[in-house]
């Protein structure tokens, strides 16, 4: 059976380049980095160079990157470590309703240091309102946060305009790029935020290991205290070969990304298209042109996500359904009932991310098998029922 | 490692009794989008005995395949029976449900219990059959 | 020239089976164990195994065992989450003075969270005394928290005893056993402890994975905030070739454990035994008996260490001083001090640990290159004109 | 990447001008065992000139370099010239030391400059020379 992996915000596989350039930091080059020994040196200048990768990926100094253990792990380094340096200064925080958990659940612990928390709405698309934000901040904010995209129906934010914002108010702009970063130009100065997250895991690199960029002068606690690796930042010994490979990984998506994003975009564009030709009551959800380019995302009426995902995994087709992958909540996903959309619609979510090995043929595939899935659900479906009883199209 | 068993996956792939039955002796529904999973029971009841079982269900694969096997082991059984049919017991049935999946078993038994009380008020309202 | 890796303390190679149990899983295998598709059950399963054989490994149940980033992370996440899944019955928490510095800090950021902190001083051998632990706890002390062994002068802590005493006060205790997990038994039960941290690369495990054994029952407060991997208690992708690793390690390790003892103490004895005949005034520091089979710990007076470091390292051998690797802080080890050694004593430090690799001719070759080297570093030193001045010996 | 530039390395491992000097001009020691390194210069003057310098140095390899390094610099300059060795001409001229070394060149020019105050003094107080 024809095996399609169509969930590529979820993880991506590793590039064999990237591959390559891990293995002799899984073998004989396994020092420590901050030993001083032959061993040590040759470890710490991988993760240096791994470092200025990183660093030209988003147009930063590579001593403003701090290598850390994974997406989740930048963002409540962010989150907590900032709000902590600056505590003096004021207790509010604001961020979009539609932030990934790791962002989100940081913030509510901050809530239970003290600290106040506001959420700012999004539109029916999910897109942040700049002049939300600005209506939302007070004399003692201290941070904002809003996701540079949301991986799950993949709207990409106005991050320039948010931290205009702030920074004409004197308050730290936090933005969680792991969606971005290595998919789309990600630019720190250009993005004007004060620190930004990514993952290795979301651009063909390693799991295990992430990064937050923080912006020269900017005073942050550390999450993990210990040794002085990191300049004293983030203690724990190096995961070299994850960090090496992150590098890889990063100077590969640098050098191909507009060959990446054309050929994703065309993939994406033929689903968000050719889907609802093909199913009656489907609506794309997210931003119909800004979105990333490798996300194509839907609810399907009257069925429920898993279930599709159910059937198509049994046709050799992974997606991921929702917030499924990293909630396994039981409820429908917070980014599409933040976005206005009742629940019944919002449990059918369904959730395509492409990634390079797709081909055309992947597409032809899905299109193929997902009509009669669906057709087989909504005929058990309840809702399904009332809804042809109530006079089909007659809505 | 797949989350379900394979007697889930089967009953999710191959659900036994789905549809509705035309002037059903009783109707039970739980559920509601907010919480994910719906589902409808339709009975036909003969001599005290679940005669027909069927369900329409809108939910994960979990609640398809309690739906299916819930409605297998009404099938026959008398009412009184029928009511002995615990979460535990469709949970069992399906060689185990996971953790966060076992609220679906509850829906299963609850569903057609209503059905039964549906079909039991009915009778002694309008004391047909 | 010869090359000697006698740095394990610092970092360990990969065993080549455990490097072939992950290669599947930086290949094909790429999956994220959250989905639910056929690539996250395959992920999902390896990363069960693991937990399976990390928990046979210390005795413990699978569902016990929490896999973090890295051994400073476990000791993060234990020292900060008990301590705050505690506040509310009490604020002070009693640590050792030779904890690893992902404890002693952690332990000094409670103190900013309004904790207070008492440290357990140590014998000369670097001991602590449990009736110390039992005179330094009082009704509000919420958590203990003493190595198992330390890694620096190699030491082994009296865990049992001192779980005696927390028990008997109802007071968790949690034991940093990164140093003793995969080298030494360790098993949950016998130790009586409440948490326990490990970390895969110190067992020829991989870099950036360790674990946290939690007892059942006891709360803890996630390090890490958003998604539900890891039963809730900490978020993010989980890191799964680095998880199979260290799951075939512990596998390893477990099965190995007595042939490997044997070896490293043979070794480490000759190092203890022999190098004090070949250099004079070198003193062994830690327990003479009581200590890790890898674990051959000096100071040779009226020499820096870090000097005897990098001429061993010209000649091929790789070894550290003091906590060189963790601190590259100036100062003398806090160990060493902690034992009451002079400062001038203390920064003399030198480590050998050895691994699975080395032979005796590794030892022979050691005790070959090192006396030359002592002798140039102590021609320059002030310290040791001094000496020889004030009649050599006369001391 | 090792963490010292080759021409650190090369000062550490043939330090020039290792030893003592009998009856010196001048002395000078410092550092202590607690911050880590310990340096003591000795110098012979003659005609305001460094006619040799010589040192002992306990300490990492930065600062057996730094003395290495500040003798060759100062053999053979007047007093007025040795004085105007800073720390940063030391580091510049051994390519480099890393961040946290960076003290060490401090207590290099510091021993060479106390050896001359030692020096000076004397031949204040004595008159000799
Ligand atoms: C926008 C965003 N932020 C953060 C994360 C967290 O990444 P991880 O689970 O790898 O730590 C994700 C994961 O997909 C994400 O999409
Ligand atoms: C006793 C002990 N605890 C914790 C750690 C921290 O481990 P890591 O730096 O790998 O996070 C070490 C490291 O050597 C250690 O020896």
């Amino acid at each position: 059976m024809r095996q399609v992996y169509l969930d590529n915000a979820a993880t991506t596989p590793l590039l064999p380049e990237v591959r390559e350039a891990m293995l002799p930091y899984l073998g004989e080059l396994f020092g420590n980095p901050s030993c001083l020994h032959s061993w040590g040196d040759a470890a710490r200048e991988a993760v240096e160079r791994a470092r200025e990768q990183v660093a030209q990926l988003i147009g930063a100094e590579a001593e403003e990157i701090i290598f850390t253990g994974s997406g989740t792990e930048s963002n409540n380094f962010a989150i907590k470590g900032l709000a902590l340096a600056q505590q003096a200064k004021g207790k509010h925080v604001v961020v979009s309703a539609v932030e990934h958990f790791s962002v989100l659940y940081s913030a509510r612990t901050l809530e239970k240091w003290g600290f106040e928390l506001t959420l700012v709405p999004v539109d029916k698309y999910g897109v942040v309102d700049p002049d939300e934000v600005r209506r939302n901040l007070r004399k003692d904010t201290i941070l904002v946060s809003v996701m540079h995209a949301n991986a799950e129906v993949g709207t990409i934010e106005p991050i320039e305009e948010i931290a205009r914002i702030t920074r004409e108010n004197g308050i730290l702009f936090h933005t969680d790029a792991v969606a971005t970063a290595g998919t789309i130009p990600v630019k720190v100065k250009e993005l004007g935020v004060d620190t930004l997250s990514l993952a290795g895991n979301q651009f063909y690199g390693p799991k295990g290991v992430g990064a937050l960029w923080v912006r020269k002068g900017v005073r942050i606690i550390p999450l993990l205290d210990g040794g002085v690796q990191e300049g004293g930042r983030r203690a724990g010994t190096e995961n070299v070969p994850a960090i090496v490979g992150l590098g890889k990984a990063a100077e590969l998506a640098r050098m191909d990304m507009p060959a990446r994003i054309k050929h994703l975009t065309h993939l994406r564009d033929r689903l968000l298209t050719e889907l609802p030709r093909k199913i009656e009551r489907v609506v794309v959800t997210g931003h119909p042109q800004n979105r990333l380019p490798g996300n194509a995302s839907f609810c399907v009426e009257f069925i429920e996500g898993e279930s599709m995902l159910m059937w198509l995994n049994s046709q050799g087709v992974a997606v991921t359904s929702g917030s499924a992958c990293t909630s396994r909540a039981l409820k429908a996903s917070h980014v599409l009932l933040a976005m206005g959309l009742p629940h019944a619609l919002a449990q059918g979510s369904i959730l395509f991310t492409l990634g390079l090995d797709n081909t055309d043929e992947d597409i032809d595939y899905v299109l193929e098998v997902l009509p009669p899935i669906v057709d087989r659900l909504r005929q058990m479906s309840p809702l399904y029922a009332k809804f042809t009883k109530a006079g089909k199209g007659g809505k | 490692m797949p989350i379900y068993s394979e007697k889930v996956m089967d009953h999710f792939m191959n659900p036994r009794n789905v549809g509705e039955i035309e002037n059903p002796d009783g109707i039970g529904e739980v559920g509601n989008p907010v919480c994910g999973d719906m589902m409808t029971f339709y009975i036909k009841v003969k001599d005290n005995r679940l005669e027909d079982v069927k369900f329409k269900t809108f939910g994960c694969g979990a609640a398809i395949a309690v739906s299916s096997m819930v409605s297998e082991m009404a099938k026959g059984k008398t009412l009184e029976e029928a009511r002995k049919i615990t979460p535990q017991l469709v949970a069992d049935e399906l060689e185990g449900l996971p953790k966060n999946k076992f609220h679906c078993s509850n829906l299963g038994a609850q569903a057609l219990s209503k059905a039964i009380d549906d079909y039991l008020s009915k009778k002694n309202k309008g004391g047909k059959k």
